[in-house]
């Protein structure tokens, strides 16, 4: 998979510091601001079509929705920039959805920050079995979460069988989060906020997220830059295990009723969620940003769809389309800063 | 140096690399479960796995091609679940079925090219173009063919797929599997498509300075691969003799794990037919005789997810030892000229 | 060539009931039934075979229960092929597609098994019997009723089903269509049907967008239990609680806190647990040769009573009962 | 000025080191003093590379020991030989085509602001001063993907003298450069020598040799040969040393007389990297195309084999049209085209040196459609034993063999296709002496059979060797066309740099 990508990892954000100099910076820049666009574009149309599109109510769902895929995508992030992939966050999500909804069902006194870390921790050991199957067995990361997809699956069915928590067996207080706010903001979208700005930063600015996009950038240069590579690999998965667990919570807190199956097929569309927001599959660029509004702009999507009353049997076409189309769009600005780049250097006058 | 002695070297090493493995446990496994299941050796059975696994198998030909060559398709059980959805739709309008099975291959094939033409005329990442497929040829499906599901196939055809070679155990579809899978191993492994399909996924760049011509070798891949979804969507729909939008929903990920437990590098540039087939082989057998000792499909995920990984990670595990037994062994013993060639 | 219209509906030769029945016949004692619900580890139909499991007990059976996790018919074949090959003597199967099932139950009846449908038919020349849970008619005039009351007679209603070929919802739902047609009925709207899929999730999601596009919807009919649980907790947890009347079919447990809450006045189910407690007993007296699936034949279904087989082999469960804040608290599944 | 009272900075004491069956390194020991540069010569394969790898710590020595400043130490991998002061230049470039310039640079010793945040401004300044230094106008803030391999290389050379190391170690680092950036290299190298920095230099040409280093170490076949002062040796001595025999005449140019014209170029041009370039070759001719790193040549190169497309312009092999974009067409024409990046353009590194030398012919060599391995491996054999390649099977990865030696691998690929119109862009990169006037002979034999040659170069020697008429690029342009009798180093220098001195 083959695609020029004329552009330092990244960019989007760190061309900014030199944006005034740089007249490229301005067209780097286009990468997120295609999916701003596309995004104002959908809702713009959909608001005109039904203005309720945006009552408080209708956005608040939105944005509870688009928190939890976004988590997940910021954590599939770190791990594609690597060049490696992440297939076994749904299974993962479920896994953790359903030991902290029973965790937290036999003791409903359990302070919610602690029912949070649990999940975290579930999460960050299931990351961890991965990262060292990826590191220490040399087995391709796709192959293994495949594997695990299966697996940590497997076990929340043999562990859940047929049992469903369901909201009237959960504590009020736990459920009531998904509904509280801070200055009009629910937390949950808070605790999606804070989760990307924080990766976000740590990837730019910190030497760790730097070496996370040379690993992926060109794997045998990294090992030769005495890179530590191993270490570097262990904390992406972990910590994308970790948000996975993350959104496990917020997924028990948010729906309230979970089974076995939960999010079952999440990982295609965090994926792509990720892919949608400019990051390239095979490592080395891509920013958490993107991966974000990647996840919003789907969850608008699906949301619109349901909204603009399209014919239920049409919305997973559409979707599908969007996504090529984001991706397309993503990619025709990428081709035209490469022509710049080229421009720019080129000796020929 | 000795060639033949080299090849004989090189073929052996082949063998105790992990495709060569996975043939070896595949095999192994179907001689257990035949002795040790109880009516998994049933002519009965033996045509049901044949049945199952069908429709992966099939999948995974040209799966293994795009795989070496890079790319990925994951839009192939959406494919096979909108060709079975206008199979149902052209039956109800009244066609001949001997006219609707040719179209929908071609359908297969054209929904193949879009794939095809997003990864290389506009050069998106394949996997990226392809999740975005997925979900809209499944899409179409459902706005093909909606809530209903047609079912009155004609009973000919119904039954020559579920039915088997004269009296024999041989279901009649492993005839049309064995032939395309002779095809794309000869293909793989013996032709100048094949050399180019390696080049390809181990070095496009090297392989465009070649002569080779990368993306029309990936498009018509592409092409191939959703050719066959459609034919297997065909059987598919004639198995079940019910056409619906879900059929086949969420293969892809069983395909990819065949192609992958069979061996082939996610990376592409390395991989072998043979090693996938017993992929699928091995698969189908432990779903089958695990089935018929009760184990629970959770089990069955475990399994499966397990052996995937165990497939690769063996071959790594053996191949590390064995190097670092040749190290000290050669810390000890002094160490042969490196052949040079004749001086002239 | 072959078309659509020269083919006949003979479907893989599937024999309709043979033989005589021999109502004073013994029921046999070790008969070996297995349940091959929609889908494994679904709250509903872990009620339904739960009731098999209690009959069997009854009888001296032995119960078996496989299933896929996934509601596609494909998976449930496979089972069926696993079942014959491990010589069954009955197969109760609730059918993710009427069709797709068909040509393995006439394998497994031409060797001999005993097919007993329940909650959702299979084609019923593959089957000996089929337990309904009640008669498509009678559900759909339910739920329509309800509705109608909630509207308080006029008004927009939506209703949220399960999958978009799901057999049962989409059988009740032409029934309310034909309902609603009715004169009495002319002021109820129904404005959308939504899909959820069966998943929590997309139910919640799907209530959402109804709220959101309907803003005068009166009343969501959920003709299942996921969709009407999803429905009532996105109503309860949000501004529209009060507003908007929720209905359909849901079990007791799951609906408790929103009967509770005021979310949801009311909703109608039968007893999942008495369909699979029918379909043992059933199966049973099929295997003992007290019934052979024609119409008009009788059979003792224990705590049930007295049963006796209607038109196409098709055994009717009974009334669904309606739920309310009086009376759910009588009930625990 | 050399200090053999100071003990080295660095030593390297009978290592050795094999790969399975390969034994790259027996026995080779030589000390690194501070203050001084240490040449190691060899010829391809001779295990000039592993011992880099083995001092950067990316190989562990088999047996054998490392001394820093008098110390034993073993390097787990290459994070300790940094540690350790030692910075390291790869024979194949090392870069992050992802990130810009500047982090390639700066990777693993960024500067770090507030709460130990990278300070992008001082990155940036950083790279920018190093540039300027070399005396090389690229943007730190453009990615490293796109670069030239000769940008490349110099990112490298920034990269190392970047970190204040006090042991450089560079593998062929002048290898993709012409002579004005070399010159500028052993500027900057002799500065940091001064300082006291102890360097071990790499390199297949001797005239740099004597030029730059105080201290020669020769090896053959992975063993030591012999240390010795430069000053202390001819350069027919070193050559004799490390081939083991007498060379005869380095440039053996045999005269043919011209034929017709068999390739046309004419108005060439590619938006923003060449404009209307054209020019013809004749059969049994040998033109050269020189020019500064960067001119376009490679490009231009690249367009008339079609693996780049062009914007207007016309090739004809023997009168007729090549279409353009299109490389089977260009091959079909009895074209071939061996490529500058060997790596990336001239071999597929993963597959078999079979494979690689077969890929072009698959087709040819195909009975009915299908490839038995036979026919493959008779024809990969020939070609390999005719350039002398050294390997241990057909079917090892040709990643595993020495740079050089890969080189020979492309060259043998493309002669095997038996062209009418050779273009070799730099085709003795990185290749021994023994092997190059092997190259050489090649070239010129092939001329002689009648076959146009084209040959990108930047070395001058070679091009006044070789060529019959020397093309300059600049900027992009054909600058001159200058016949033997009239090329010199000066004519060459002049036209390639038109009248202003600096690139
Ligand atoms: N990773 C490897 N695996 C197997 N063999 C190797 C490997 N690396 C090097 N070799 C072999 O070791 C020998 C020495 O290689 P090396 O690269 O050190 O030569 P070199 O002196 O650098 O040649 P050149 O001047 O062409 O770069 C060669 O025969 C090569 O084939
Ligand atoms: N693969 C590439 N992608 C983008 N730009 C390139 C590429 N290769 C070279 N360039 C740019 O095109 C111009 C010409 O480079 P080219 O390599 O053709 O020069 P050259 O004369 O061949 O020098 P050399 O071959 O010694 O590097 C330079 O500005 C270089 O930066
Ligand atoms: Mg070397
Ligand atoms: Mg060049």
């Amino acid at each position: 998979m083959s695609t020029v990508r004329t552009r330092p990892a990244g960019s989007a954000a760190s061309s900014s510091g030199s944006s005034g100099r740089n007249p490229l910076a301005a067209v780097l820049r286009a990468r997120e601001l295609g999916i701003v666009v596309a995004l104002a574009i959908l809702v713009a149309y959909t608001t005109i079509a039904n203005p309720r599109f945006l009552s408080a109510q209708s956005v608040r769902d939105i944005l509870l929705g688009a928190s939890i895929l976004a988590v997940l995508a910021v954590g599939q992030t770190i791990v594609i920039v690597t060049r490696n992939i992440d297939l076994s966050v749904g299974s993962v999500l479920g896994l953790t959805a359903f030991a902290v909804g029973t965790v937290v069902q036999d003791n409903p006194g359990l302070p919610l920050p602690f029912a949070l870390l649990l999940g975290m921790a579930i999460g960050g050991v299931c990351g961890m079995v991965n990262a060292v199957l990826v590191r220490y067995g040399q087995v391709p990361a796709l192959v293994v979460t495949l594997g695990t997809l299966y697996m940590f699956r497997g076990v929340t069915y043999l562990w859940a069988g047929g049992q469903q928590i369901t909201a009237d067996e959960l504590p009020r207080s736990f459920l009531s989060f998904a509904n509280e706010t801070l200055l009009g903001v629910p937390w949950l979208v808070l605790i999606a906020l804070l989760v990307t700005v924080a990766a976000g930063v740590l990837l730019r600015n910190y030497r760790v997220g730097r070496e996370l996009y040379a690993m992926g950038s060109n794997p045998e240069a990294a090992m030769l830059a005495g890179i530590s590579v191993g270490r570097n690999l262990l904390g992406a998965f972990t910590v994308s295990g970790a948000l996975a667990g993350l959104a496990g919570v917020l997924f028990a807190i948010r729906f309230g009723t979970i089974d076995a199956a939960a999010g079952t097929g999440d990982e295609l569309e965090v994926v792509a969620a990720a892919v949608v927001g400019g990051v390239a599959v095979f490592g080395g660029s891509g920013t958490v940003w993107g991966a974000a509004l990647g996840a919003l702009l789907l969850t608008v999507i699906g949301n619109s769809l349901a909204v603009l009353d399209i014919n239920q049997f049409w919305q997973n076409a559409i979707v599908g389309a969007l996504i090529l189309f984001a991706i397309g769009v993503d990619r025709l600005v990428a081709a035209r800063t490469a022509r710049a780049l080229k421009k720019r250097n080129s000796h020929v006058r | 140096m000795s060639g033949s002695e080299n090849r004989l070297r090189g073929s052996f090493t082949r063998l105790a690399s992990w495709d060569g493995a996975v043939i070896l446990v595949a095999v192994v496994a179907l001689v257990v479960a035949a002795a040790a299941v109880d009516g998994f050796g049933t002519s009965n059975n033996v045509t049901f796995m044949v049945l199952d696994l069908l429709p992966i198998a099939l999948l995974a030909l040209p799966m293994t091609l795009i795989i070496v060559t890079g790319e990925i398709d994951l839009s192939v059980a959406s494919t096979l679940g909108l060709t079975s959805a206008v199979m149902g739709s052209l039956w109800n309008s009244g066609m001949a079925i001997e006219t609707i099975i040719p179209l929908c291959v071609l359908l297969g094939a054209v929904l193949g090219a879009v794939n095809g033409v997003f990864v290389t005329v506009f050069r998106l990442p394949s996997l990226a173009v392809t999740i975005g497929t997925l979900a809209l040829f499944r899409g179409l499906a459902l706005v093909v063919l909606g809530e209903s599901a047609v079912a009155d196939f004609p009973v000919v055809f119904t039954t020559w797929v579920t039915g088997t070679v004269a009296d024999t155990a041989i279901p009649n579809v492993l005839l049309p599997l064995l032939l395309l899978a002779a095809v794309f191993t000869v293909v793989l492994h013996a032709t100048p498509v094949g050399r180019a399909v390696f080049a390809a996924g181990a070095g496009e760049q090297a392989a465009r300075f070649s002569g080779v011509r990368v993306d029309r070798l990936k498009f018509w891949l592409f092409v191939a691969s959703g050719a066959v979804a459609g034919l297997a969507g065909v059987l598919w729909t004639l198995r079940y003799s019910s056409a619906r939008a879900d059929n086949g929903l969420g293969l892809e990920l069983a395909v990819v794990a065949a192609v992958l437990l069979g061996g082939v590098s996610i990376f592409g540039g390395r991989g072998t037919m043979p090693g996938v087939l017993a992929g699928v082989l091995l698969l189908a057998t432990l779903q089958n005789a695990l089935r018929l000792e009760d184990v629970t499909n959770e089990a069955l995920n475990i399994v499966t997810g397990a052996l995937l990984i165990v497939s690769v990670l063996l071959p790594n595990i053996s191949r590390s030892v064995r190097t670092a037994a040749q190290r000290r062994r050669l810390r000890r013993t002094p160490i042969p000229q490196p052949a040079t060639p004749p001086a002239p | 060539g072959t078309t659509k219209n020269d083919s006949s509906d003979d479907q893989g030769g599937g024999s309709q009931a043979t033989g005589t029945a021999d109502p004073e016949a013994e029921l046999q004692e070790g008969v070996k039934m297995a349940f091959l619900p929609k889908q494994l580890n679904n709250p509903y139909s872990d009620i339904e075979v739960s009731g098999g499991e209690e009959a069997l007990g009854e009888l001296k059976g032995e119960y078996k229960l496989v299933g896929p996790n996934d509601a596609s018919a494909s998976s449930q074949v496979s089972y069926i092929n696993t079942l014959i090959q491990q010589q069954q003597d009955v197969i109760g199967i609730a059918a993710n597609d009427p069709n797709a099932v068909c040509p393995s139950l006439n394998q497994a009846r031409s060797s001999g098994i005993k097919v007993v449908a329940f909650d959702s038919d299979a084609a019923k020349d593959c089957r000996d019997v089929f337990i309904n849970q009640a008669t498509t008619q009678g559900i759909g005039e339910k739920l329509v009723e309800m509705a109608s009351k909630l509207a308080g007679g006029s008004g927009e209603i939506a209703i949220l089903s399960a999958t978009a070929n799901a057999t049962n919802q989409n059988a009740w739902i032409d029934v309310m269509k034909t309902e609603l047609a009715k004169p009495e009925n002319k002021d109820l709207k129904l404005v959308k049907i939504a899909y959820g899929n069966d998943e929590d999730q997309k139910s919640f999601q799907e209530a959402q967008g109804l709220l959101q596009s309907y803003p005068n919807l009166k009343v969501i009919v959920s003709p299942t239990t996921v969709g009407i649980a999803a429905a009532s907790r996105y109503v309860s947890s949000s501004n529209y609680k009060g507003k908007v009347a929720i209905t359909g079919l849901g079990t007791p447990n799951q609906m408790r806190e929103y009967i509770k809450d005021g979310t949801v006045k009311e909703f109608a189910l039968w007893n999942p647990a008495d369909i699979g407690y029918l379909a043992a007993y059933a199966g049973v007296a099929l295997v003992s040769g007290q019934i052979t699936g024609k119409e008009g034949e009788k059979f003792e279904a224990g705590k049930l009573g007295e049963y006796e087989i209607g038109a196409d082999g098709e055994i009717v469960l009974g009334p669904p009962t309606v739920f309310d804040a009086n009376n759910i608290d009588d009930f625990d599944f | 000025m050399t200090r053999q009272d100071a003990t080295p900075l660095l030593e390297v004491r009978d290592v050795a080191k094999s790969f399975s069956a390969v034994a790259a390194v027996r026995g080779c020991s030589f000390p690194l003093y501070p203050g001084e540069v240490h040449a190691l010569v060899g010829e391809n394969g001779a295990g000039k590379s592993t011992i880099v790898k083995m001092l950067a710590g990316v190989h562990q020595p088999d047996t054998g020991t490392l001394l820093v400043s008098g110390e034993e130490a073993a390097f787990a991998g290459p994070a300790d030989a940094k540690a350790a002061g030692i910075a390291v230049i790869y024979q194949e470039p090392t870069l992050f085509p992802d990130l810009s310039v500047a982090e390639n640079i700066a990777m693993g010793r960024q500067p770090r602001g507030r709460f130990g945040a990278i300070d992008r401004g001082r990155v940036r300044r950083e790279a920018a001063e190093l540039f300027s230094r070399l005396g090389v106008r690229i943007d730190p803030e453009r990615p490293a993907r796109g670069l030239s391999i000769a940008d490349q290389q110099i990112v490298e050379i920034a990269k190392a003298i970047g970190g204040s190391a006090s042991v450089l170690i560079m593998d062929e680092p002048t290898a993709a450069l012409s002579a004005v950036e070399v010159e500028r290299l052993f500027a900057v190298v002799r500065t940091l020598r001064d300082e006291g920095a102890a360097v071990l230099f790499i390199s297949h040409r001797f005239e740099e040799i004597t030029e730059l280093c105080e201290r020669v170490t020769i090896m053959r076949d992975g063993a030591h040969v012999s240390t010795d002062l430069v000053r202390d040796l001819t350069v027919d001595e070193m050559v004799r040393r490390m081939v083991g025999r007498d060379l005869d005449a380095l440039f053996p140019k045999q005269d043919v007389e011209p034929g017709a014209v068999v390739l046309e170029v004419e108005d060439l041009s590619r938006e923003g990297v060449f404009r209307d370039v054209s020019f013809t070759v004749r059969a049994g001719e040998i033109v050269a195309l020189a020019g500064l790193v960067g001119s376009g040549r490679s490009e231009v190169v690249q367009a008339v084999f079609g693996v780049d497309g062009r914007d207007s312009g016309a090739v004809r092999v023997n009168g007729k049209r090549v279409r353009p974009g299109d490389p089977r067409s260009a091959m079909a024409a009895g074209m071939a085209l061996v490529p500058e990046d060997r790596r990336q353009q001239g071999l597929v590194m993963d597959l078999s040196i079979q494979r690689n030398v077969t890929l072009p012919r698959a087709g040819a060599l195909a009975r009915l459609g299908l490839l038995g391995g036979g026919g493959e491996r008779r024809e990969a054999g020939r070609w390999t034993e005719r350039l002398r390649t050294r390997y241990g099977r057909l079917t090892d990865p040709v990643g595993t063999l020495s740079g050089g030696n890969q080189q020979k691998v492309v060259l043998a690929k493309w002669l095997s296709t038996s062209p009418r119109v050779l273009i070799v862009d730099e085709p003795t990169r990185g290749i021994d002496v023994g092997t190059k006037a092997e190259v050489h002979r090649l070239m010129s034999t092939l001329a002689a059979e009648g076959v146009a040659v084209l040959m990108v170069s930047s070395e001058l020697p070679e091009v006044l060797g070789m060529a019959d008429r020397v093309l300059v690029m600049r900027e992009g342009r054909i600058a001159a066309d200058i016949p033997r009798p009239r090329a010199t180093e000066e004519s060459i220098m002049f036209a390639a740099m038109g009248q202003e001195a600096n690139t």
